[in-house]
C-alpha cells in the first residue's frame, strides 16, 4: 500500500520531567532520516496553550499529515494537547500519543540509558501504530423522532406521558386491553403518602388526551429489526399486522405476582388468601375479620427464588394498615424475616403501620410459621426469633405476601431483542452509571422488568428513561461513533473483509453485543456487522481463523508491527 | 454376510431406494482404492473399506459443487461424522443433503490413529470397539511425558524435520479458510524451512483448539511423520474436563470458548480467588 | 546437521543474564489506568517491559501471543478488567477462557505457560500494576531458560523488515 | 449543529456528584445549558471517594471516570468547581444566583502533575487530587497554606498564583437542580456509641478511606492504634439512623455497605472475624441479595441481630467492648473487638446551608422535600437511596427542569 503519510515527530521535554532522564536528543537525531518521518522537533512542553497554539501552527491540515507526540500519558496531559488540537482542527485519529513520561521516564529514573532505549522502542512502536491505522467508516443516520413504549403500566405510561411532554411521537403498546398494569388490580398504591396516585392520574390523562401518543392495546411484538436510530418493529394488534419504525425502545413490560403454589396449605385451607386476593376485596366490599396475620417472604428469597422482591413489605403495611381501618379493633400481625423499608418515605411508612396497632413478629427461614386448621384457618404457630419462644396467634385470616417474578414471554421479548437476562429472569443492564440502558444501544428498560420496583419508582425511571432516549434521538444526525453512552467516541468499527470471510459464524457467537450476523452470498455464508450495534471491543477480530473481520484503528498488522518494534 | 458386503448391499439400497443421488466411498481400481461416488447401483460391487481414508472435506466439496438437490450418501467413520458435524456447524454445506452410512474401525485401527472413540454416533457397519489412550503409545509417551524438559527436546527435534509442505493444514477436515494465516507473512515467516516451530505449528493447532475431532488427518499426511495431532491432545483434554465439551459429538452446542461464563460455565475460571486475587496463582 | 543449527542459533538467544522481554497487553480501562497511575507515583518497574494498549483483553488474539513468543520474547501479560466488571458485556470472560485454553498448548510444546500472565483482577491501582509487573518479573527470572525454541531471534528477523 | 437550539437560560446543577453528574450530562444532551456547581476541587462526590461499589464490587471510580470526563467536555455545561451558592433569590420568572467561588491556587489547566511543589511546601498543604480525578492536577489545600509562596517560583509551568482571590458570579438561571448528596456526621452526641473514645472507633466512610486500595494502607486492613492486623471488627448498622433523636430515617446504604466492607476484609485476610450488628439487613435492591448470601454463605461473616446497647473501650487491656443483647441465648452479652465500624449517621449535605438566602424548604428530618415549585432535588439529599437509584432520579429531575414543570 503506496502511502504517502507525512509523519511530523514532536518530542515534549516537559519542563526537564521527560529529557532529565530520556535522552530525547539522541531520539531525534535517530528519527531525523527515518524513512516515515518528514520533521522531529524537540519542544520543552506541548500541553499549556500557547504551546497548542505553536504546535497547531507547524501541523498542515492536509488529510495525509500525521503526527506522533512524544509527551506524557493519555490520562495526564495528553489529553489536554489532544483535546486542543481537535479544536484547532486537526483530526485526533491522525495523532499517536507516546506516553515517554508515566510510560518511560518516570519509572525508569535509575536507569537512563535502558530508558532513552525504551523511548526509542515505544516511539517506534508508536510509528508501526501510526503508519498502520486504517480509519473505519462512520455510519450516519437520521435517528426517527419516535419511541416505542412496550407495556403500559406505570413505567410506561410515564415514560409515555414523559416523551409527550418532551415532543416525541410515542407508540404505546400493551398485550392487556386497558392500560395501568398492576394497578387495575390495587385500590391504593402503596405508599400512598407520597403522591404517587395524583402523578399516575395526571400520566393516564396525558396518555389518553395527547395526539401524539398512538395505543395499541392487545397486541404483540412478532418482529424487531434494526439498531439505535433506527428499529423496524412489527406487532400484532388484535386481527391485523402493522410495522412501525421508531428511534428507541422503552421495554416497561412490568411483572408478574408469584403464586404460592402449595406453600402454607394455600388453596387446601380456607382463609389463606394472597395479597392479590385481599385487594380484590378491598375493591369490592371489604374484609369483616378479627385478627389477620401477614406472612412475608412467601416463596422468595429461599433457594429456587434468591432475590428479594422489594415490594411486598410496603404492600403488606398498606394492606395492614388498610384491614385495620376496616375493622378498628381487629389483631393485624406480620411475619416477616426481615422488614424492607430503606429511605425515609418508605421508614416513616413502616413507622406509620407501627403507629396505627400493626404488630410485628420475626421469623426465621429455617423454622417457617405452621399453620393449623382442619378446613377454615385456627391458629398460627411461629417461632419468634426475638423473644425466643414460639408464639400462638388465633386468627381466621392468613395473607402470603407474594413476589413479582418475570413475565412468561419475557425470554421471548428478550430473545426478539437481543437482550441479556440475569439468573431471575430480570433483563440486564450496563453499569451503575447507565441503570436503564440494556446491552443494545437504544433500547431501555424500566419498571419491573428490570427489578421490582414500587409504582412510586416505575415512574421515576419512566421518567429517566424517556429523558435517555430523548437525548439519543435529539439531534439531526446519529454517528455510529457518538452513540455508546459509554465514551464520547467509539474506538472503532469491526469491517469484514467479504472475500475472504468463510461464514464459519465464530464472530457471530462471540460478539457481546449481536453486531454480527451471517448472510447469504451465493450459496455461501458471509458475515457482515451493523456498524450502529458493534462497540469495537475486538472479541470477533481474536477468533477469526483467516483474520477477516479487523478493527481498522488496531487491525492485526498493526499489533504485529508493534510487536515487532518493541524490542528492535 | 462380510463387512464390505452389508456396506455394498447398503449402498445399492440407498441408491435404488432413490434416498441419495451418489454414495461416497472407497473403491478398488486396478487394486488401488480411490475415493468414488457410486451413483449407478451396479457399480457398488466395487466399493471398498479399506484402508482408512478421510472423507470429510471430500463430501463438502462435493456438496458444494453439486447442485441444490444433489443428496449424498457417505459411508464415513467415527472421526468422519465428528469432522462433518464441525463443519456443519461451520455452515459450510447444508447437512439436510448428506446421508451418513455409520461404520466403526476396528480396535487396532483405533491403536493405529491413537483414537479414543472409534465409532460414529450411529453405528450402521462394524461393530463398536474400545477406543485408544493417546498416551499409552510409547511413541507419544515422549512427547507428552511429564517433565517439560524432554517434551521440549522431542518437539524440537520433530518439528525441526518439517518442511513446511502444509500438508497438515490441507488435509484437516476443519481447516477451510483461504487465504489461511499460515501464508501470511505477518504470523509466520515466508521461506523459511523448517517452519518456525512456535508459529507455524502452534497457531495452526491453536486454531483448531476447539474443533479437533482426532482423526489423525495431520499425522497421517505428513511426510516427515511428525505425529502432529499430539499437539491436540492437552487442549481436547482440557475441554474435556472444564466443560465436558468434545469437538463434533453436539450439533447444538456451540465451542464453549465463544460464550461467556454465565452461559458456559468453567470450574477453575469460576472462583473469584483464582482471578481476583493479587496473587494470582498460575499452576492450573 | 538440523539439530546443530537449531541448537546453535538459540546460544545466544538464551540470553540467560539479561533481565528477560516482556510484552503487556493493557486493557485501556483497567491495567491501562494502572500504568499510568504507577508512573504518577514514580514507582520504580523493570525497565524490559512495553505496553500495547487494547481496547479490551477480549481484542488479545492468542496468535499474537504466540506470535510474539516467536519472535524471541520472554514473557506475555495480558492484563484485563475484573471478570464481570468488563464495559463490553462480559467480553473479558472469553478472553480468559481462550487464553486459559492456550496453556496446555504451551506445555505440551515445553514452552512454560507460566510465561503468558493473565490478571483479570483490574490492576488500577499504581501498587497493584507495579506488584504484578515485578511478581511476572520474579516468575520469569526462575524459569527455565528456553532451549530450543523457534530459530528466530530478533535481529534475524529484521531482514525482510523495509 | 447536532444539538437543538440549547433552552433560552441555563439550569444549576448544585453537587458534582454521580447524581449531579448525569442531571447535568441528561440536560446538555437534550440542549439545555447547565452550569455544574460543585465545593471539592474535583467532580466525583462521596463515590470517588469509595474504594469499592457494591453489587458488583468494581472499583468506584471506573463506572465514573468517563461521566466527569464527559461532564468536563461537554461545551454545554460549565463545570464551578471550590465553589458553593450564596445566595438564590427569584426575580421576574428566573432565579438569580450568586456563586461563591474560593481561590484555587493552583490552575489545573496549567499543572502537568511534577509534584516539585510539594517538597517546597512546608506544611505539607499541596497534594494530588486523587489517582484518578478529572483534569489531573495538584491542590493547595487553602486551610493548612499559609501563604508563604515558596511552591511559586517552584513550579515550572508558573501554575501557582497564591494571591487569587476568591470571586463570586452571578447567573440568572431558570432553576435549580439540588443534588448535593449527603456525609459523615460526627454522632459522638449519641455516647452509647463511644465515636472519639477509641481511635478505632470510626465511621464506616473512615474505614474505607482507611482500609481503601488507593488510599495509604492500600487495602490492607491494620488497627489505627498500633497499626497491628486487627482480630475481629465489629460492623453496628443504623448508628444514629432510625432514631428519632438524630437521623429517624433509614439511610438505605449502609447494610450493603457493609456487608461489602466486611467482605473485602475477609478476602484480604480471611482470619479476621467480623461481625454485623443490624436490625433489618436490607437488602432489597438489583442483585443485593445475592450479593449477601454470597457473602454470609461463603465467608463466614458472623450476623447478630439487635443494637449494641453500649460500646466503650476496654478499661484494663487494649480493644474495644461491645455490650449486646444476644437473641438465641436471650443474655447480655460482652464481647471484645479491635475495631468498631458504625454504619449510618449519614446527614443529607443542604442540612447546613440553611442560610442561603432562598432557604429551600426542607421535611422535618432535614430532608430537601421535593414540593417547592421551583426547586428541584434528587439523590440522598432528598431521600437516602444508592447510587443507581440516585442515577435515576436524576434523570428524572433533569427531565422535569427541561419540559419546565413541577415535581
Amino acid at each position: 500500500m503506496e502511502d504517502n503519510k507525512q509523519t511530523r515527530c514532536f518530542l515534549c521535554e516537559c519542563y526537564g520531567e521527560i529529557s532529565d532522564v530520556v535522552d530525547l536528543e539522541s531520539i531525534r537525531k535517530g528519527l531525523e532520516h527515518h524513512p516515515r518521518i518528514v520533521s522531529c522537533e524537540k519542544v520543552k512542553s506541548l500541553c499549556l496553550e500557547e504551546n497548542i497554539d505553536e504546535l497547531a501552527k507547524r501541523i498542515p491540515l492536509s488529510p495525509e499529515s500525521r503526527v506522533l507526540l512524544g509527551a506524557c500519558s493519555f490520562l495526564a496531559r495528553g489529553d489536554a494537547i489532544i483535546t486542543g488540537l481537535q479544536k484547532r482542527g486537526i483530526d485526533p485519529k491522525h495523532i499517536e500519543l507516546v506516553d515517554l513520561r508515566e510510560g518511560c521516564a518516570w519509572i525508569h529514573r535509575d536507569d537512563p540509558a535502558s530508558a532513552t532505549k525504551k523511548a526509542g522502542d515505544l516511539i517506534n512502536m508508536g510509528i508501526a501504530a501510526l503508519v498502520q491505522r486504517n480509519y473505519s467508516e462512520d455510519l450516519t443516520i437520521e435517528p426517527k423522532q419516535e419511541v416505542l413504549v412496550i407495556g403500559a403500566g406505570p413505567a410506561g405510561i410515564s415514560a409515555a406521558a414523559s416523551l409527550v411532554k418532551l415532543g416525541i411521537t410515542v407508540h404505546l403498546l400493551d398485550r392487556a386491553k386497558t392500560p395501568g398494569g398492576l394497578l387495575n388490580l390495587i385500590k391504593k398504591i402503596a405508599p400512598e403518602t407520597d403522591g404517587t396516585p395524583q402523578h399516575v392520574e395526571a400520566f393516564l390523562y396525558t396518555v389518553g388526551n395527547s395526539p401524539l401518543v398512538r395505543y395499541y392495546p392487545g397486541s404483540r411484538i412478532s418482529a424487531v429489526r434494526g439498531s439505535a436510530g433506527d428499529f423496524t418493529v412489527e406487532f400484532t394488534s388484535g386481527s391485523d399486522v402493522k410495522s412501525i419504525n421508531v428511534g428507541a425502545v422503552i421495554i416497561a413490560t412490568g411483572a408478574r405476582v408469584n403464586l404460592p403454589g402449595s406453600l402454607y396449605r394455600y388453596k387446601e385451607l380456607k382463609g389463606v388468601i394472597t395479597g392479590i386476593e385481599l385487594e380484590r376485596s378491598f375493591k369490592g366490599p371489604g374484609m369483616k375479620v378479627t385478627s389477620a396475620v401477614f406472612i412475608q417472604c412467601v416463596g422468595v428469597r429461599d433457594a429456587d427464588r434468591p432475590y428479594c422482591s422489594a415490594i411486598c413489605c410496603p404492600v403488606s403495611l398498606k394492606q395492614a394498615i388498610q384491614l385495620l381501618e376496616e375493622n378498628p379493633d381487629a389483631e393485624v400481625t406480620i411475619l416477616h424475616r426481615d422488614i424492607m423499608c430503606p429511605g425515609s418515605v418508605l421508614e416513616d411508612y413502616y413507622r406509620k403501620a407501627m403507629e396505627a396497632g400493626v404488630r410485628f413478629v420475626r421469623y426465621d427461614q429455617d423454622t417457617p410459621p405452621g399453620i393449623l386448621g382442619a378446613e377454615q384457618v385456627e391458629e398460627i404457630r411461629v417461632y419468634d426469633v426475638i423473644t425466643g419462644r414460639e408464639r400462638r396467634i388465633d386468627a381466621e385470616l392468613v395473607v402470603l405476601s407474594s413476589p413479582l417474578i418475570p413475565h412468561d414471554d419475557a425470554a421471548r421479548v428478550a430473545e426478539l431483542f437481543d437482550l441479556n437476562r440475569d439468573i431471575h429472569g430480570f433483563y440486564e443492564v450496563r453499569s451503575l452509571m447507565h441503570p436503564l440502558e440494556t446491552t443494545k444501544d437504544g433500547v431501555l428498560v424500566c419498571g419491573s422488568a428490570r427489578w421490582p420496583v414500587l409504582a412510586r419508582t416505575a415512574i421515576l425511571q419512566g421518567e429517566a428513561a424517556a429523558m435517555k432516549a430523548f437525548a439519543l434521538l435529539n439531534t439531526d444526525q446519529l454517528t455510529a461513533t457518538q452513540i455508546s453512552q459509554f465514551k464520547e467516541r467509539k474506538f472503532s468499527l469491526a469491517l469484514v473483509d467479504r472475500q475472504a470471510c468463510t461464514g464459519c459464524g465464530n464472530c457471530v457467537a462471540i460478539c457481546p453485543y449481536d453486531a454480527c450476523s451471517l448472510e447469504a452470498d451465493q450459496g455461501a455464508y458471509k458475515s457482515t456487522v451493523s456498524q450502529m450495534r458493534c462497540t469495537g471491543c475486538g472479541s470477533c477480530v481474536s477468533v477469526c481463523p483467516n483474520g477477516s473481520i479487523q478493527l481498522p484503528e488496531q487491525n492485526a498488522l498493526l499489533i504485529g508491527e508493534m510487536l515487532k518494534a518493541a524490542f528492535s | 454376510m462380510s463387512l464390505v458386503e452389508d456396506a455394498r448391499l447398503k449402498a445399492k439400497n440407498a441408491l435404488e431406494e432413490g434416498l441419495v443421488d451418489g454414495v461416497l466411498a472407497l473403491a478398488r481400481v486396478e487394486d488401488e482404492p480411490y475415493p468414488y461416488v457410486f451413483e449407478v447401483a451396479a457399480e457398488t460391487g466395487m466399493l471398498e473399506l479399506e484402508p482408512k481414508w478421510l472423507l470429510a472435506k471430500l463430501a463438502m466439496n462435493i456438496l458444494r459443487s453439486s447442485p441444490q438437490d444433489y443428496r449424498l450418501g457417505i459411508i464415513c467413520r467415527g472421526c468422519d461424522e465428528r469432522a462433518l458435524n464441525e463443519l456443519s456447524k461451520r455452515n459450510q454445506f447444508d447437512p439436510a443433503r448428506l446421508h451418513v452410512i455409520g461404520l466403526a474401525c476396528s480396535a487396532e485401527q483405533a491403536r493405529i490413529c491413537l483414537c479414543t472413540k472409534p465409532y460414529p454416533a450411529s453405528i450402521a457397519l462394524g461393530e463398536k470397539s474400545e477406543g485408544f489412550d493417546p498416551r499409552e503409545d510409547e511413541r507419544a509417551r515422549m512427547f507428552l511425558s511429564d517433565d517439560p524438559g524432554t517434551r521440549m527436546q522431542h518437539w524440537a527435534a520433530e518439528l525441526s524435520r518439517c518442511i513446511k509442505c502444509y500438508g497438515c493444514r490441507n488435509s484437516c477436515p476443519i481447516c477451510v479458510c483461504e487465504p489461511c494465516k499460515l501464508e501470511d507473512d505477518l504470523w509466520v515467516r515466508r521461506g523459511e524451512i523448517p517452519a518456525d516451530m512456535v508459529s507455524y505449528h502452534l497457531i495452526r493447532a491453536f486454531h483448531l483448539s476447539d474443533t479437533c475431532v482426532a482423526c489423525g488427518g495431520c499425522t497421517d499426511a505428513c511426510p516427515v511423520n511428525i505425529p502432529l495431532m499430539l499437539l491436540q491432545v492437552a487442549m481436547r483434554e482440557t475441554l474435556a474436563n472444564n466443560y465436558g465439551y468434545e469437538a463434533g459429538t453436539d450439533l447444538e452446542r456451540l465451542s464453549p470458548v465463544l460464550s461467556d461464563l454465565t452461559i458456559e460455565p468453567c470450574p477453575p475460571l469460576m472462583e473469584p480467588g483464582w482471578l481476583d486475587s493479587l496473587k494470582v496463582n498460575h499452576e492450573t | 546437521m538440523t539439530q546443530e543449527i537449531l541448537l546453535s542459533d538459540h546460544a545466544e538467544s538464551t540470553r540467560h543474564n539479561a533481565a528477560p522481554k516482556v510484552v503487556v497487553f493493557a486493557c485501556k480501562w483497567c491495567a491501562l489506568i494502572g500504568a499510568d497511575a504507577a508512573g504518577k507515583n514514580k514507582v520504580q518497574l523493570p525497565v524490559n517491559f512495553r505496553v500495547i494498549p487494547v481496547e479490551c483483553a477480549s481484542r488479545v488474539e492468542a496468535d499474537a501471543v504466540i506470535r510474539a513468543f516467536s519472535s524471541g520474547i520472554d514473557g506475555v501479560a495480558v492484563m484485563g478488567c475484573h471478570l464481570g466488571g468488563c464495559r463490553y458485556n462480559n467480553a473479558n470472560h472469553r478472553a480468559a477462557k481462550r487464553l486459559e485454553l492456550l496453556r496446555p498448548l504451551l506445555d505440551t510444546v515445553g514452552i512454560d505457560s507460566r510465561r503468558l500472565f493473565t490478571s483479570f483482577g483490574t490492576a488500577h491501582e499504581h501498587h497493584q500494576f507495579a506488584d504484578v509487573i515485578g511478581e511476572f518479573y520474579r516468575r520469569l527470572q526462575d524459569l527455565p531458560p528456553v532451549q530450543a525454541w523457534s530459530r528466530s531471534n530478533m535481529n534475524d528477523y529484521r531482514r525482510g523488515d523495509t | 449543529m447536532s444539538a437543538k437550539p440549547p433552552h433560552m437560560k441555563p439550569v444549576i446543577v448544585i453537587g458534582g456528584g454521580v447524581a449531579g453528574i448525569t442531571a447535568s450530562l441528561d440536560l446538555a444532551r437534550a440542549g439545555t445549558a447547565v452550569h455544574l456547581v460543585e465545593k471539592g476541587p474535583a467532580l466525583g462526590g462521596q463515590v470517588s471517594a469509595l474504594d469499592k461499589l457494591y453489587p458488583t464490587d468494581h472499583c468506584a471510580f471506573c463506572p465514573l471516570w468517563t461521566e466527569v470526563r464527559n461532564c468536563m467536555l461537554n461545551p454545554l455545561i460549565t463545570v464551578h468547581t471550590c465553589a458553593e451558592i450564596n445566595t438564590i433569590t427569584k426575580t421576574d420568572g428566573a432565579l438569580k444566583v450568586v456563586v461563591d467561588e474560593h481561590p484555587r491556587y493552583i490552575d489545573e489547566n496549567r499543572c502537568i502533575s511534577c509534584g516539585r511543589c510539594v517538597p517546597a511546601c512546608g506544611v505539607d498543604a499541596i497534594s494530588t487530587l486523587g489517582a484518578h480525578a478529572y483534569p489531573p492536577s495538584y491542590y493547595i489545600y487553602r486551610e493548612k497554606c499559609t501563604l508563604c509562596g515558596k511552591c511559586v517560583d517552584v513550579c515550572p509551568t508558573s501554575a501557582i498564583d497564591i494571591n487569587r482571590k476568591a470571586a463570586s458570579s452571578e447567573i440568572l438561571a431558570r432553576d435549580v437542580i439540588w443534588a448535593t448528596g449527603f456525609q459523615d456526621y460526627d454522632i459522638s452526641p449519641l455516647e452509647e456509641y463511644g465515636y472519639g473514645t477509641h481511635p478505632d472507633i470510626m465511621s464506616s466512610l473512615q474505614f474505607e478511606e482507611w482500609t481503601a486500595e488507593s488510599g495509604l494502607n492500600r487495602g490492607t486492613v491494620v488497627k489505627k492504634q498500633d497499626n497491628k492486623q486487627p482480630a475481629s471488627i465489629a460492623f453496628i448498622q443504623c448508628a444514629g439512623a432510625r432514631d428519632l433523636r438524630l437521623f429517624p430515617y433509614c439511610s438505605a446504604v449502609c447494610c450493603m455497605h457493609a456487608l461489602k466492607q466486611a467482605q473485602w476484609v475477609k478476602r484480604r485476610n480471611p482470619q479476621v472475624q467480623c461481625v454485623i450488628f443490624f436490625t433489618d439487613m436490607r437488602a432489597e435492591g438489583r442483585h443485593y441479595y445475592e450479593y449477601y448470601l454470597r457473602e454470609i454463605g461463603g465467608s463466614s461473616i458472623e450476623l447478630l441481630r439487635g443494637r449494641p446497647g453500649l460500646i466503650y473501650p476496654m478499661p484494663d487491656e487494649d480493644g474495644i467492648a461491645v455490650k449486646y443483647e444476644n437473641t438465641i441465648t436471650q443474655s447480655r452479652q460482652i464481647r471484645k473487638f479491635d475495631m468498631v465500624v458504625l454504619n449510618g449517621a449519614l446527614q443529607p449535605s443542604l442540612a447546613k446551608s440553611k442560610d442561603s438566602g432562598y432557604s429551600p424548604i426542607l421535611d422535618t428530618e432535614g430532608l430537601l422535600s421535593g414540593i417547592s415549585p421551583t426547586i428541584k432535588s434528587c439523590g440522598f439529599c432528598r431521600e437516602p437511596m444508592d447510587v443507581e437509584a440516585s442515577v435515576v432520579q436524576a434523570s428524572s429531575a433533569a427531565l422535569r427542569v427541561h419540559v419546565g414543570e413541577e415535581q
